[in-house]
């Protein structure tokens, strides 16, 4: 009797909480928190956090290694603002994953916008001899200096690295470089962009998209993208997908389920 | 195999077959429901509409239990104008579309009824029952017989289109809100929303969960106290009932149309079982119905009755 | 590893742990009492007596579905005066014994509990809330705030053992009954009964399966709406709560206190896991006591309060 | 995900309707009805038969092999006269098996008496070589005579086989012939007295009881016998767990709850 009551409990979508072992500071905006946790992950998933009495959003797991996993979290907003500020031993909650992760093809390429590089970076430690290229918007904001060797950057402002966009540097490299896969993630202009350079020359991409969520596991349509669930029909979807979601790098939603166009930046 | 019929009539709207998406579920926009309508729904529901735009509870608004889900949303929505740019070309949905609209006032209904008289839903659902959303359903009185009565009045004044009333499982005089829903022009009966208030605590965090603290409960443990309130309102009214409530198989599909169902709706089953519920729910009835040699499912609405 | 207190003390009465089997789980013999005592139960209650002998409804009278139980049993008991032969020695018992007493005029309560008097029962409980007999609970209108002031009150008179009165997780204003209860003079709320009704039909057979066509649903389904209840009554009355509803492990019975619970009621556990399920919670919260750093139950009580 | 959901149907208690394929006469009161079901038995167990709009009531299972298991049913009241006029072809419902069966052990001995047959039944069928004593009446109503050969019989008229007691049968044979185990079903009266007469002979008994039941899994309490409940603890008692219950022999239940003295017959 008792084994199939236990077995059943794999099935509830609540927060469990989890004790923060460390933090690391990846620049003036982004800490990286860690948890002693197992889960079956694969990179491009997500967890949705639970900070009692506030709210609970979503954050890509930035680090997995046995018992321990990370996230890293870009201060922007009044959630993130009060993460910023838990200390070791504070407790959050934590439930998922969910979502599609990437599907890992060796001779790729990742490309990162921003805190999008949190994403791509657990598909940087499966692949050790992946291109990567992340661009920010001063040096400053370049995360996982000391990670990952070999980062060929680009920065808005030319204070490191490739003084352009991500895409500039993508097209100048591919010209020389043949990938099976180009895998990225950040801003969703940025994305698009990608996707359309990837076009021109033939190669695939996994995009990983970010949208307003709510439940996480495909119930509420709040994350729909053109009739795709980003919760668990993404977060990442190829090239092949996007070709059928018209929303994709135009039009996003906002917590009131409103369809709204996405700020060109 | 026999050639068995799934396709039901409600209110002369044409199904192909008796499952509908519950309303808020995968309701938030038109390209949703046209997926929806793809895996194999006879007909789905829209998000519930306001006067207003709404963000609705902060997160967490959806979690899950061992016996099904509880949810406190909060009715988030864009408000009608935006909703009726939104709901625009019905026809590319590919299957009939139910309006869900809601309200604080009286007014409000007759409001959003208008904003959306453009578009072509084909039927309007009235849901007076949402048990965690202040100022809607029941903690605005709207679950009194004569609370139902006025607003139904008021709605049927102005729409020519079926009209639902959804009704909660809570009110323990549930036919006879029915009752003053049938009488003062309702076509049919949602039956019904999710129950409670239910609460559930992380006992590690020693707080509620849900971030309005309560929520409705929903899925398997809500199946045999919506099949109670069918059963019952199959004897009590002559409108057809639209039975929601726990289903996510065919063998629960078929349950709630012999205690009197016309039609189904489906919400938290499509976690249980993906998107394709509705195809699933669909092939399954029909194996049963070739098993069990009934060749028509509108033969078995009722059947549980004497 | 530390020790932890899991004692409490309910309307004076000590209790070796939280637990209490509830009313008609395994009540029926002094024997059986005896057996679940042995099995970690901190307190046991006996299956409900009415003055009269009765039967109860036919068989089938208690199922399961995938989210608990529903169970029509109709309250079949010998009647006070073979239950008051039966029910002595209860010290042999080693836990102490509460006992249920049902009625459906207020003089049955009183000349049951009468015919009581020579036993050793720890406290009395009547439960004002079964949703599925005919003469009795919800169905003889024993929810209302008035008709548990009166039964109370006329209890109170004839009896100096704390009163335990068992409400329904049905009625939308249970904290106004539980105030009425308070007001009579009650020691305590059991909360809650079986929730519903509920109906299971059986799709081959066209009918439903109970006996008495509907019944009270209990387990896992009904725990959060049990919780909801308990937290609501924890912040509208001063006595204390006993949580029903659901319990099958420690973790439920933790959520249960941090509701606002004193004790914890275990019905539909004994399915899920045996007739030990009493110990068993018990281990589970003790584990969880020392893995959280928590040295006394007593302090969890209302926790997840603000 | 569905998996999990797949497995939590095992604990669901509903009856499940099947079909009556065969009927067979045993005498004249007992007809045996056949099913085509596969389930998991042990010799001992029963199941719940419901007849819709009627009521529900316990029965052994008597017959069991590959995809086919029988019920023997005495007529004697109200439910079990509507189960006699059932007809190849018509369904009833059934839940189980519930209950802990016979332990099973070769060289040794079953004393049935009456219906008590039935759930000895699937012993003789599992244990070829053991002893069978049958008790009846009188002939008509001996059961199973072409299914078992060899059996020791006794009626209270002497119209067949032995005149006297299954008791006094089995002290006789006792007497001449060493037994591991006795098993043993039928009047609670006659129960009492083999489990008597097997304890001066130092041998083991396994005893089925009968109570009123209503859940069958454990939680009512309707079936108690001494703190124990033949639904779930039971219906199958050893010698020695039979010492500890002072009931055996002496008290039953009613429907309403109340424990009486038995019948002694
Ligand atoms: C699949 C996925 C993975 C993500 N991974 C990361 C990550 O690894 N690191 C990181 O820093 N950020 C990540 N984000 C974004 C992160 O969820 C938001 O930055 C965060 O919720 C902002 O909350 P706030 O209250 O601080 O800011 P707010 O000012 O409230 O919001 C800022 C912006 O964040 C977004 N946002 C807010 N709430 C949600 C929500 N419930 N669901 C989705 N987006 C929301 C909206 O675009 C909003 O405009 C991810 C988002 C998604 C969808
Ligand atoms: C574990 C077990 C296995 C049994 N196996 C068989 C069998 O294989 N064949 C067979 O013919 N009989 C068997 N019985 C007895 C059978 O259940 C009763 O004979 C039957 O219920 C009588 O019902 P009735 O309405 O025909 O008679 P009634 O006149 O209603 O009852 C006659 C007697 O049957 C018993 N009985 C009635 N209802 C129940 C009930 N719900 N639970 C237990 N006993 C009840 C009571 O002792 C009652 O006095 C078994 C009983 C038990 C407990
Ligand atoms: C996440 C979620 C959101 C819901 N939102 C609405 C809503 O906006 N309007 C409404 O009438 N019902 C709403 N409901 C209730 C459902 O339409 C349905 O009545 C209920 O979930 C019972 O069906 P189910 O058990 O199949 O889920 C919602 C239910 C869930 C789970
Ligand atoms: C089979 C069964 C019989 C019950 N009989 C009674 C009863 O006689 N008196 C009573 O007050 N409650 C009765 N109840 C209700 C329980 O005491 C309890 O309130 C309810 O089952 C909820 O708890 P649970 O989920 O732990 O089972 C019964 C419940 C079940 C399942
Ligand atoms: S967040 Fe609910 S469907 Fe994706
Ligand atoms: S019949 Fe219910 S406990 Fe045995």
């Amino acid at each position: 009797m008792i084994s199939t009551r236990l077995w059943a409990l794999h099935m509830i979508e609540q927060p469990i909480m989890v004790k923060i072992c460390d933090i690391r500071e990846e620049s003036p905006n982004v800490k990286t928190f860690f948890f002693e946790r197992k889960i079956h992950f694969n990179p491009g998933q997500f967890v949705m956090v639970w900070i009692p009495l506030l709210d609970e959003k979503p954050f890509t797991i930035s680090y997995i290694q046995e018992n321990l996993l990370g996230i890293s979290v870009l201060k922007k907003g009044p959630f993130t603002r009060v993460f910023h500020s838990k200390k070791a031993g504070d407790r959050i909650g934590i439930r998922g994953p969910y979502g599609k992760g990437f599907n890992l093809q060796i001779n790729s390429c990742v490309v990162g916008g921003g805190i999008g590089m949190a994403s791509l970076a657990t598909v940087i430690d499966t692949l050790p001899d992946i291109t990567i290229i992340q661009g920010a918007r001063n040096s400053s904001e370049i995360l996982y200096q000391k990670r990952f060797k070999n980062m060929r950057l680009c920065t808005e402002d030319g204070t490191m690295g490739f003084k352009g966009t991500t895409v500039d540097l993508l097209d100048e490299i591919i010209k020389k470089q043949h990938f099976q896969k180009v895998y990225t993630c950040g801003p969703e202009p940025m994305l698009y962009k990608v996707v359309e350079l990837c076009k021109k020359y033939d190669i695939d991409c996994e995009v990983s998209l970010d949208r307003y969520m709510k439940c996480g596991f495909g119930v509420c349509g709040q994350c729909d993208c053109s009739g795709q669930r980003v919760c668990v029909d993404g977060p990442v979807f190829t090239t092949s997908e996007l070709n059928k979601m018209e929303d994709f790098g135009k039009i996003t939603i906002t917590k009131t389920g409103e369809r709204v166009f996405i700020n060109k930046q | 195999m026999s050639k068995v019929n799934v396709s039901v009539t409600l209110c002369n709207i044409k199904l192909n077959n008796p499952t509908i998406s519950a309303s808020g579920i995968l309701g938030t926009t038109r390209a949703l429901l046209k997926r929806v309508a793809e895996n194999g729904a006879g007909a789905v529901t829209i998000k519930s509409i306001s006067r207003e735009p709404r963000e609705g509870h902060k997160n967490p608004t959806v979690i899950t239990f061992e016996a099904g889900m509880l949810n406190a949303v909060g009715y988030s929505n864009p408000g009608v104008d935006k909703a009726a740019r939104e709901f625009i070309n019905l026809q590319d949905v590919g299957v009939p579309v139910i309006a869900s609209v809601v309200g604080t006032h009286k007014d409000d209904f007759v409001r959003v009824i208008e904003g959306l008289s453009g578009t072509e839903f084909s039927a309007i659902e009235i849901p007076l029952s949402c048990p965690h959303t202040p100022g809607f359903g029941l903690l605005a009185g709207q679950g009194t017989p004569q609370a139902t009565f006025d607003i139904t009045s008021e709605v049927r004044r102005v729409t020519s289109l079926p009209i639902f009333i959804k009704l909660s499982p809570n009110i323990s005089e549930i036919c006879t809100v029915a009752k003053a829903a049938e009488d003062a022009g309702a076509n049919a009966i949602t039956a019904v929303n999710s129950m409670g208030p239910g609460m559930i605590i992380n006992i590690e965090a020693q707080k509620p969960i849900l971030s309005f603290q309560v929520g409705g409960v929903t899925g398997d443990a809500l199946r045999p106290i919506a099949v109670r309130c069918i059963y019952d309102l199959y004897k009590a009214i002559k409108i057809p009932v639209i039975g929601v409530g726990g289903v996510s198989t065919g063998r629960h599909a078929i349950e709630m149309m012999m205690a009197g169902a016309s039609a189904v709706g489906i919400g938290t089953g499509v976690y249980y079982r993906g998107i394709d519920v509705f195809k699933k729910v669909c092939e399954e009835m029909i194996l049963w119905m070739q098993e069990n040699s009934i060749d028509d499912i509108n033969k078995i609405v009722g059947a549980a009755h004497d």
